[in-house]
């Protein structure tokens, strides 16, 4: 069997993963990846426990990740199209008018 | 070494270094492909870890409705233009921040008693199948939130509509 | 687990105002869907009926409680108390205040729409599941909904440059923190083997197995209300929300929701961590620390009004922690401290959406009026308008006898008698440096001249709302007893309330 | 007897205040004189308070206590009550508050409104203050005239107005906010020990016995003393003050003075001393100290200002130095003396920002070089110049006098052992008291030259030639000070007798006996006050 | 007559309050006889009640008038005495002579007044200033107790800072009146700290007790000897004697009649009377009394030698005083009380004299002080010469004039205490000769040196100023038959002022009081310490006498031939001793030097002090301003160096962070993200720090 470490080292590195693409992707749909990434990992370990503990709300918290997951993707693009619409980038190294 | 345990290190591997593509392909399209590709190798140590369910759930979120939403931006906003270059140095920094927190967590798992972190899986939770025990949990335990649930994608998709939409 | 549809059936009474703020707001977003356009207002007045038609309710649950102990509903999934009652009516006012001072702003700003105010009532819907959740999987999801709700009103005003980047980095910074905060839930389940706050409690004890994994969850938990109630350094986004929102849901945003965060935080580190006290206290306590003295340091420097109150509101976040840290400890302290994070929150209410609704009066149709400069000569021009801005800001510095020096009164007594002297000190030091940059405010109001002539904006609507902020913010200095007793109310916290 | 008075006259301003509110805005003398019509009843009301006060009494009067529950939550109450001490701060702010409204009438010509109900709300908390024995409420009386008066000098001030407005309100409100932690100390070590929570001073103040509150009560010390030290202001936190005064139109600057500071003092004597007797006796020396630094200092950078009314603000550290010399001598002379002073400083540094003030309303400046020989144009005014300037430096028969010699007896009668030692030096007893004395001489050398300079000499300036003597309303408002300035000076009797008992109680409090000292003597809780049936304990 | 001594000095109070409320209504007439009329009935009333005393017995005469309390006993719980103060005035032998001087000698210049100040402006304030004056320095000599003597004391110096200043327009009188009582206070600072030392020791503060366990041997020599010298120190203010005799001959600014009055006869006595009011203290500190003495000689040469090089007619008369002055403590530090009481007496009239005469020459030169231009009087101005030419005799101590007395008894005394004060007292009366007759040959002998105009409007002194003139020449005359010496047959003599005054002097006197106390009035009087008397060396004593005597006539001649023909001679001598002559018309450099090493120091003080309290006091607090405003930038550099700094780690965030430095924030998502990152970081080494 895989011990528990080994998975939530596993999900660790995923979640470091997804953290390094919030930290430096400039192109903002990435960076909303790059969460996706993060929230996937902290399912990965509800999963794992879930199983670990032989409980079951580890897995319905799963379920409900996916669903705010989903949540967020459709309100976060939606916000990315409004500001694209209004400045023409996703860029979000150029998404600074409000600072100091 | 069990074939459970092949799997999984194998998919666990295959989703590290998809998500890593993920966050260092240029192209936004090739992210959003390695992303589904992480997405599914979640879903198959999901079947390892016998939640069969939240795997199906897993794939048709995700593969199915976000990465269609995903690419279907990617194609409205012409990503294309202007090329989108993370200067070296900020991915240096990140690099560390993140090496940093990495090292202090795994510092962390290392020093922590060993019965929390390197328990042997146990077995899947009792009673049917995967998909009805969770289904009985879901309708009834946590109904609450199943409801609450469904208050949120209402949010999401008035989000959607109003932000998306070209005027009030 | 036996379910049983009529004890759940039961159960709903108890959270009638959150189902009635989702029945008014489908209500409105259907209304809002038939009515043309230009009756959209009416909408307004639809949705400050529904937010009132709560208010019974929720004093209904008083009234059950009256007789009644605190008690868990929906599997232990909700909890029936007090602190919960006081922190729904908290939200009640929030939502109905910026109600009233966003009607005629919108129309300024050309965005009068059903979904705003369908959006606001179900995140003071959702701020009410926060304040009653009970399970790890509850605060989860009801503090999503309320922060979708909230990344869209903050980008609500999609013409708007400065909304749509607000809601940009809010939305990316929410959504990092969101994964934080899961990362950190679940390290706890996999460590204590439950989402259920009470079970939490009794698991996550100094010398259980697995308890480093718990504390470290923990602290990524802490990490995540820290964003959520703006504490150092998870700050960051907090002056470029608050910048770019609508003015009126900066008024929310910095009022209800703050609140909403406050009290998972109390639920979360009351009910769920009691026993890691001594762990999380000086993380908080640093928080506390930095942030007030922070949020201060920064804000003397602002031009913009919406961005001086978000730094504000940093250093108010920094004294309220003071609260939170001291509601941990056993006994009559952490009752204390519990009812100083209470009161606090009840005063900074009032004083914080009065102040912005002074901002709202202060745009024009061409004139944005978010600058301190702005304000100048208001004291001339409107005399009430001016001494109401008064007493928002000299209560938001503390000064007696108006409710932010009640509030102030109960955290640095919570830290004085919580054995905090240092942090004490340090607060007073802090306010005293607020008033500061809260004078300038005053200067520009009572010593310079106008600016321009052109007639402030103010509605019936926006009126009431200043009156019912300052009448508060002097009623709760002057006479704060009735306040009090109600904020005693969330004594009755259930502190590990089994599974019902 | 007295039953409501105490309310009354603290809320009349107030009401007032709210009154004028509905007087149109240009109505500007229907104001004026609707305001001191205010002040005047203020004043009147207050007087049988001090004309039919029972001099037996060592404790608060009875007849005058009101007490209500107003925050049973968190014990706190509204207590109003006087006492020998209070009745006198009570009476100084009701004639300077009278006096610097009739002030106002033709120095203030904008925005006149707002002016009276600022100066009217002002005069509540200052009475507040004075009056209250609930901490909360003392707390609040306390925070509440800071606002007022940042108005008034924000508003109506000189050109450096906002700056020494802000300077004021920060500085200030630093030291207050430390106060109140000390308060919240105070208050919570009182409710632990007895499980009451309250913050009613009679029942507080009996901490002063509790042998364990020694540890903590250092510590409260210091926190009080810099709520009030700012206050007072005790060197070296005074530098507020001469921008406070420099800038406040002439009616601030008296009630700054006359007023304000004494709020400081006031704190010293009523909560200090009684409450935490033995942390006094410990910091004594270093109150000494300050004190008497603040004489010497006071005096000296007073002797080179150049603008009249940074010269009296400096005068006053000078003189409030006196105040706190003779508070921590600790004995009966020096409180006597003290208390006093603080009245009379009260009275004759009003008085001098008056006359700055009458002479400032006609030439618009304060330099001291502007003026010159306007003795010959305003020989009243030189007159009562004089008598007020022999007043502040303390000539027999003048009120000054009588304070700071009270004081200096007391301060003759610290014991050598108050001192202070640094690297086996040791420096106290009769040596604060010689410094002290050498405040005579600087105040004399400081206020002689200013009189000479702005009185004496010949007329150069035309522009002085213009100025025109005192009119029939300033002399009005100047000649009640300068009667008290006598009456104190010849006959300070009725003062002393009321101050007789109180004080006497609390040398008792603070440890009592002939020195103050007497500790060191025979250390020993101090004896419980005798039971005057009257007198609330 | 007890009850009604408070009446001596509040009547001229009353005249001051009607002259000063009423004055500018009353005609000068009016102003007059209301200034006049006061003191004229304080003057009765003195004499009455000095009447009364001398029915007494000898050892009894002592009226106390306890009026008010002024501040009251305070009850303290019974262990401690409060300061308690009565308005008490007491009326013995000193006192005596002093209101009687006062109010006499009061009277005359009053009168004498009328006429030289009719034609000035405020006629009116100058009579309520003079009645103030005359109210303080009784209440001064009347009081029984420190305090009501200090209200006097205080109040005096207020009326001699008021008259000095009386010509206010003009800044050397302002300046001069200011220097007057600064001076004073100076003094004053002393003997507050020593009658507050005294309290502090005794618990009380009137004469009576205080002195008489002192008599008794109460207190410690140390303290004793502080406290004299303290007290001294404040006589040396009030009195002008070195080192703070500087601002008397300043005061010579004021009217010519107030120098008579008050920096002549008076209350530059004041000190004098001090010293001998508390004798038995003095008695018990004979190291104070040394340095009175000391003080006195030394005072009194110094201030001679300067005489010798003034023009000005008032200033010569000026340090005159002063060294007059001197001579009185010299007097009392060799502990003759009574001959410094009577010295006093007799300058008081001499002194007075000779300054009303000198007002009489300046009133008729129109003020013209200048000796330099005057000359040639003689027959001018033949009233005003022969009352000059007695004062000038009396002065330079001529048998029979009031000088001669007083000033054999001093210097005698002197002698026995030490020869070598003798010899300092001896000489200076050789100067004090040789100046007077030095002002009395420029003004009067020598040939006229006035200008034309002067000369022409030259008058003689009318009614109202010649008689008081008059007067005081009459008691310059006979005044020293008041206290005829031993020696010359006082014994046989129905009054002399010794015998009067002795009680007063006699500590035995006060240790009696305690006798009921202490045990036996005997025993006490065998502790106290006793009042030296001289032992009568007869043929020494003549033999001084003589010599003295010749000397001054003999230095009276050579000065007449000296300056009855003119300057010549004079300018001769001027030349070939110009250093010293510089020295002496320069009066030592005395005010410069005070001026450098004082003044200037003190104000180079309050200057430090207002720059230290600009820069280091307030500017802490402005430090601590900036450090929070500027912190507040600093928190822009937190964000851009440690935020963003780790993000970009390099060169460029370095230069952006000088450009950035005025931004508290990138305004960039991901720094804010970092900040989160890092602070979860922080967040998990605090807590493996406290686990």
């Amino acid at each position: 069997m895989i011990p528990a470490s080994h998975i939530m080292i596993f999900s660790m590195i995923l979640f470091t993963v997804g953290m390094l693409g919030v930290l430096t992707r400039r192109n903002a749909i990435i960076v909303l990846m790059g969460i996706e990434l993060m929230l996937n990992s902290a399912n990965i370990n509800f999963i794992a426990f879930s199983r670990q503990l032989g409980d079951m709300a580890g897995q319905i918290f799963g379920i409900f990740t996916i669903v705010v997951a989903a949540g967020e993707v459709a309100v976060g693009l939606a916000i990315i199209i409004a500001l694209f619409r209004n400045k023409d980038t996703i860029n979000i190294d150029e998404i600074d008018i409000m600072k100091g | 070494m069990e074939a459970s345990a092949i799997v999984f290190y194998t998919l666990a591997s295959m989703a590290v270094v998809s998500a890593v593509m993920v966050v260092t392909r240029r192209s936004a399209v090739h992210a959003a492909l390695f992303l589904v590709l992480t997405f599914f190798c979640v879903a198959g140590i999901y079947i390892v870890l016998s939640a069969e369910f939240l795997a199906a759930v897993q794939v048709l979120v995700y593969a199915g409705g976000v990465m269609v939403l995903y690419l279907f931006v990617i194609m409205l906003v012409p990503l294309q233009a202007r090329p989108l270059k993370p200067p070296v140095r900020h991915v240096a920094g990140s690099l560390l921040l993140a090496g940093l927190l990495a090292a202090s967590l795994i510092s962390y798992f290392w020093n922590a008693t060993p019965s929390a972190t390197a328990r042997e899986m146990g077995y899947p939770p009792a009673g049917g199948g995967n998909i009805e025990a969770v289904g009985m949990e879901l309708y009834r335990r946590y109904l609450l939130p199943f409801e609450i649930a469904s208050v949120t994608l209402l949010v999401a998709m008035i989000g959607a509509v109003v932000l998306a939409r070209k005027k009030v | 687990m036996e379910f049983d549809a009529a004890k759940y059936l039961q159960d709903s009474q108890f959270i009638i105002a959150e189902l009635l703020l989702c029945f008014f707001a489908f209500i409105i977003l259907i209304v809002s869907a038939i009515l043309p356009k230009e009756a959209r207002r009416s909408i307004a007045w639809l949705s400050l009926f529904g937010t009132t038609c709560v208010v019974p309710s929720v004093a209904w649950i008083a009234w059950q409680l009256k007789g009644d102990a605190a008690r868990p509903v929906f599997f232990g999934d909700v909890a029936v108390d007090g602190l919960a009652f006081f922190f729904k009516l908290i939200f009640l006012v929030g939502a109905l205040l910026t109600i009233l001072i966003s009607i005629r702003y919108m129309d300024i700003e050309r965005a009068q729409a059903g979904e705003y105010y369908a959006l606001i009532m179900i995140a003071t819907a959702s701020m009410m599941f926060m304040a009653t959740a009970l399970s790890l999987l509850m605060i989860f999801i009801a503090l999503e909904t309320m922060a979708l709700s909230i990344y869209i009103l903050v980008g609500f005003l999609k013409e708007n440059r400065k909304s749509n980047e607000a809601a940009l980095k809010y939305f990316v910074l929410g959504g990092f923190s969101t994964a934080i905060f899961l990362y950190g839930s679940s390290l706890v389940y996999g460590a204590t083997g439950s989402i259920q706050l009470s079970e939490i409690a009794v698991r996550a004890v100094p010398g259980a197995p697995g308890v480093e994994i718990a504390v470290l969850g923990l602290i990524l938990i802490t990490v995540a209300l820290g964003f959520k109630v703006a504490a150092v350094p998870f700050h960051m986004y907090i002056p470029d929300a608050y910048e770019g929102a609508p003015t009126a849901i900066t008024a929310f945003i910095s009022t209800a929701s703050k609140a909403a965060a406050f009290v998972v935080a109390l639920r979360v580190l009351l009910a769920g961590f009691p026993g890691l006290h001594e762990y999380w206290a000086p993380l908080v306590a640093l928080m506390a620390a930095a942030s007030m003295t922070l949020g201060n340091v920064a804000a003397i420097l602002q031009d913009n009004m919406k961005r001086m109150l978000a730094y504000s509101s940093i250093a108010h976040a920094g004294y309220t922690l003071m609260g939170v840290l001291v509601a941990g400890m056993p006994g009559a302290t952490g009752q204390f401290g519990l009812k100083a994070v209470a009161v606090y929150m009840m005063v900074y209410t009032f004083m914080n959406i009065g102040a912005f609704a002074m901002v709202i009066m202060l745009r024009r149709e061409n004139l944005v009026g978010d600058q301190v400069a702005d304000f100048s000569g208001l004291a001339r021009r409107s005399p009430l308008a001016a001494f109401a801005m008064l007493l928002f800001l000299l209560s938001l510095a503390g000064i007696p006898p108006l409710a932010g020096f009640m509030g102030k009164w109960y955290l640095f007594g919570a830290a004085i008698k919580g054995h905090y002297a240092w942090l004490a000190v340090l607060a007073v030091v802090n306010s005293a440096i607020s008033l500061y940059y809260y004078l300038r405010v005053v200067v520009c109001m009572y010593l310079r001249e106008p600016l321009t002539d052109e007639p402030y904006n103010t509605s019936p609507a926006l009126t009431a709302a200043l009156a019912i902020a300052a009448g508060m913010t002097l009623l709760i200095g002057i006479m704060p007893e009735r306040f009090l007793r109600l904020a005693s109310f969330s004594y009755t916290l259930m502190m590990a309330a089994a599974p019902g | 007897m007295f039953q409501g008075l105490l309310s009354l006259i603290c809320y009349v301003p107030l009401a007032g205040a709210l009154l004028i509110l509905f007087f149109p805005k240009d109505s500007k003398k229907g104001i004026a004189y609707f305001a001191t019509a205010v002040a005047a009843i203020d004043f009147a009301i207050s007087l049988p308070l001090f004309l039919q006060w029972d001099t037996s009494l060592a404790g608060f009067d009875q007849r005058t206590f009101e007490r209500f529950d107003w925050i049973p939550s968190i014990g706190a109450q509204y207590v109003f009550g006087l006492d020998g001490i209070s009745v006198l701060f009570v009476m100084l702010t009701t004639l300077l508050g009278l006096i610097s409204v009739l002030s106002s009438w033709s120095a203030i010509t904008e925005r006149v409104k707002e002016y009276y109900i600022f100066l009217l709300v002002l005069q509540t908390g200052m009475l507040g203050v004075f009056m209250s024995l609930d901490f909360f409420l003392f707390y609040v009386f306390w925070e509440v005239m800071l606002v007022p008066m940042y108005f008034l000098i924000g508003i109506w001030g000189g050109a450096n107005k906002l700056y020494a407005a802000i300077k004021f309100f920060l500085y200030t409100l630093f030291g207050s906010v430390l106060m109140l932690l000390g308060i919240l100390a105070v208050y919570f070590y009182y409710g632990a020990q007895t499980g009451v929570y309250t913050f009613d001073y009679t029942q507080l103040v009996t901490l002063g016995a509790d042998p364990e509150f020694f540890e903590l009560s250092k510590w409260i010390f210091w926190a009080f003393f810099i709520g009030f030290a700012i206050k007072v202001p005790m060197f070296p936190f005074h530098t507020w003050l001469p921008d406070a005064h420099t800038e406040a139109p002439t009616a601030g600057s008296v009630i700054l003075a006359g007023v304000l500071l004494k709020m400081g003092t006031y704190g010293f004597v009523r909560f200090n001393l009684p409450m935490l007797p033995e942390a006094s006796r410990l910091y004594a020396p270093y109150m000494l100290a300050l004190a008497v630094v603040g004489i010497i200092y006071g005096a000296l950078v007073a002797m080179v200002q150049r603008d009249w009314k940074k010269l009296v603000a400096y005068s006053s550290v000078s003189h409030l130095g006196f105040c706190m010399l003779g508070v921590f001598a600790l004995n009966v002379n020096g409180l006597n003396g003290g208390i006093l002073q603080m009245i009379n400083h009260g009275l004759s540094t009003g008085a001098l920002f008056l006359i700055v003030g009458i002479v400032y309303e006609r030439r618009h400046t304060r330099m001291i070089s502007e003026y010159g020989g306007l003795s010959k144009q305003m020989p009243v005014f030189a007159a009562i110049f004089m008598i007020i300037t022999m007043s502040s430096i303390g000539l027999p028969a003048l009120n000054g006098f009588i304070g700071e010699f009270t004081i200096l007896a007391g301060a003759f009668q610290i014991p050598s052992t108050v001192a202070l030692s640094f690297m086996g030096w040791s420096v106290g007893g009769k040596f604060w008291a010689v410094c002290g004395v050498s405040g005579i001489v600087l105040g004399a050398a400081y206020m002689l030259w200013l009189y000479q300079r702005t009185m004496f000499g010949g007329l150069d300036n035309p522009e002085n030639l213009k100025m025109t003597d005192c009119n029939t309303r300033e002399v009005i408002y100047l000649v009640p000070l300068v009667a008290c300035c006598f009456w104190i000076g010849l006959y300070p009797k009725p003062f002393f007798r009321i101050l007789e008992k109180p004080v006497a109680r609390l040398v008792e409090q603070v440890g009592g006996g002939r020195t103050g000292y007497a500790h060191l003597a025979a250390p020993g809780p101090a004896p419980a006050p005798a039971n005057d049936p009257r007198a609330v304990e | 007559m007890a009850g009604l001594l408070w009446l001596i000095p509040v009547l001229p109070a009353l005249g001051f309050v009607v002259n000063g409320l009423l004055g500018t209504r009353l005609s000068k007439k009016a102003v007059s006889v209301v200034a006049c009329g006061v003191v004229l009935a304080s003057f009765v009333l003195s004499a009455l009640a000095v009447g009364q005393l001398a029915g007494m017995d000898q050892g009894a005469r002592y009226m106390e008038n306890r009026l008010a309390a002024w501040i009251p006993a305070v009850d303290a719980g019974g262990s401690s005495p409060g300061l308690t103060l009565d308005w008490l005035f007491v009326l013995d032998p000193l006192s005596a002579v002093m209101i009687l001087i006062v109010t006499g000698v009061g009277l005359l210049i009053h009168i004498y007044s009328i006429g030289y100040m009719w034609e000035e402006t405020g006629y009116w304030r100058y009579f309520a200033y003079l009645n103030l004056f005359m109210a303080m320095m009784l209440t001064l000599v009347l009081g029984g107790s420190f305090a009501v003597m200090f209200v006097g004391w205080e109040g005096v110096g207020l009326c001699s800072y008021l008259l000095i200043g009386y010509f206010y327009w003009k800044t050397d009188c302002a300046d001069a009146g200011r220097k007057a009582f600064i001076t004073n206070r100076i003094g004053d600072l002393a003997f507050v700290v020593g009658t507050l030392a005294l309290f502090a020791a005794f618990g009380t503060l009137e004469f009576r007790p205080i002195l008489a366990s002192v008599a008794v041997g109460q207190g410690s020599t140390f303290l004793l000897t502080a406290v004299a010298l303290c007290l001294f120190g404040g006589a040396c203010g009030k009195s002008a004697q070195i080192p703070l005799y500087v601002w008397l001959p300043d005061a010579m600014a004021g009217p010519t009649p107030v120098s008579a009055l008050i920096h002549a006869a008076t209350m530059v006595t004041a000190g004098v009377y001090m010293v001998c009011r508390l004798s038995p203290l003095f008695l018990a500190a004979p190291a104070a009394l040394a340095v009175v003495a000391i003080v006195g000689a030394a005072t009194a040469l110094f201030a001679a030698t300067i005489g010798l090089a003034q023009n000005d007619i008032k200033k010569v008369l000026a340090y005159s005083t002063v060294s007059q002055l001197g001579y009185m403590f010299l007097a009392a530090g060799v502990g003759a009380f009574s001959a410094a009481i009577f010295h006093l007496t007799t300058h008081a009239f001499f002194k007075a004299l000779l300054f009303l005469g000198s007002g009489a020459v300046i009133h008729a030169l129109h003020h013209e002080q200048d000796m330099l231009k005057m000359g040639g009087l003689k027959g001018r101005l033949p009233v005003t010469y022969k009352v000059f030419l007695c004062g000038w005799l009396a002065i330079c101590g001529i048998v029979p004039f009031a000088g001669f007395f007083s000033k054999d008894e001093i210097l005698w005394r002197a002698f026995v205490w030490s020869p070598a004060i003798w010899a300092v007292a001896a000489v200076t009366a050789v100067l004090t000769a040789f100046y007077m007759t030095r002002l009395m040959g420029l003004t009067f002998w020598s040939p006229s040196r006035m200008d034309h105009h002067a000369e022409e409007h030259l008058h003689e002194v009318g009614p109202s100023m010649k008689w008081p003139l008059v007067a005081l020449a009459v008691l310059s005359v006979v005044g020293g038959f008041l206290s005829v010496p031993s020696a010359l047959g006082g014994d046989l003599m129905p009054f002399t002022m010794e015998r009067w005054l002795e009680p007063v002097f006699e500590p035995a006197t006060y240790a009696a009081l305690l006798h009921g106390e202490v045990g036996g009035a005997e025993a006490a009087a065998a502790e106290a310490p006793q009042a030296p008397h001289a032992e009568h060396g007869a043929a020494l004593e003549y033999g001084l006498m003589a010599l003295a005597l010749v000397l001054a006539a003999l230095t009276m001649r050579f000065g007449y031939g000296f300056y009855k023909d003119g300057l010549d001679r004079a300018a001769a001598v001027r030349r070939r001793f110009s250093a010293a002559y510089d020295l002496l018309k320069n009066k030592y450099w005395v005010d410069e030097i005070y001026d450098a090493a004082v003044i200037q120091s003190f104000y180079r003080l309050c200057r430090a002090a207002l720059t230290f309290d600009v820069r280091v006091v307030d500017g802490a607090v402005h430090l601590v301003r900036n450090l929070t405003v500027g912190s507040s930038y600093l928190s822009v550099f937190w964000d851009t160096w440690v935020v963003d700094g780790m993000v970009n780690l390099t060169g460029r965030s370095i230069r952006r962070a000088s450009g950035l430095l005025r931004r508290l924030q990138t305004g960039l998502t991901q720094s804010y993200a970092s900040a989160m990152v890092f602070g979860l970081f922080v967040l998990i080494c605090v807590y493996m720090y406290v686990s």
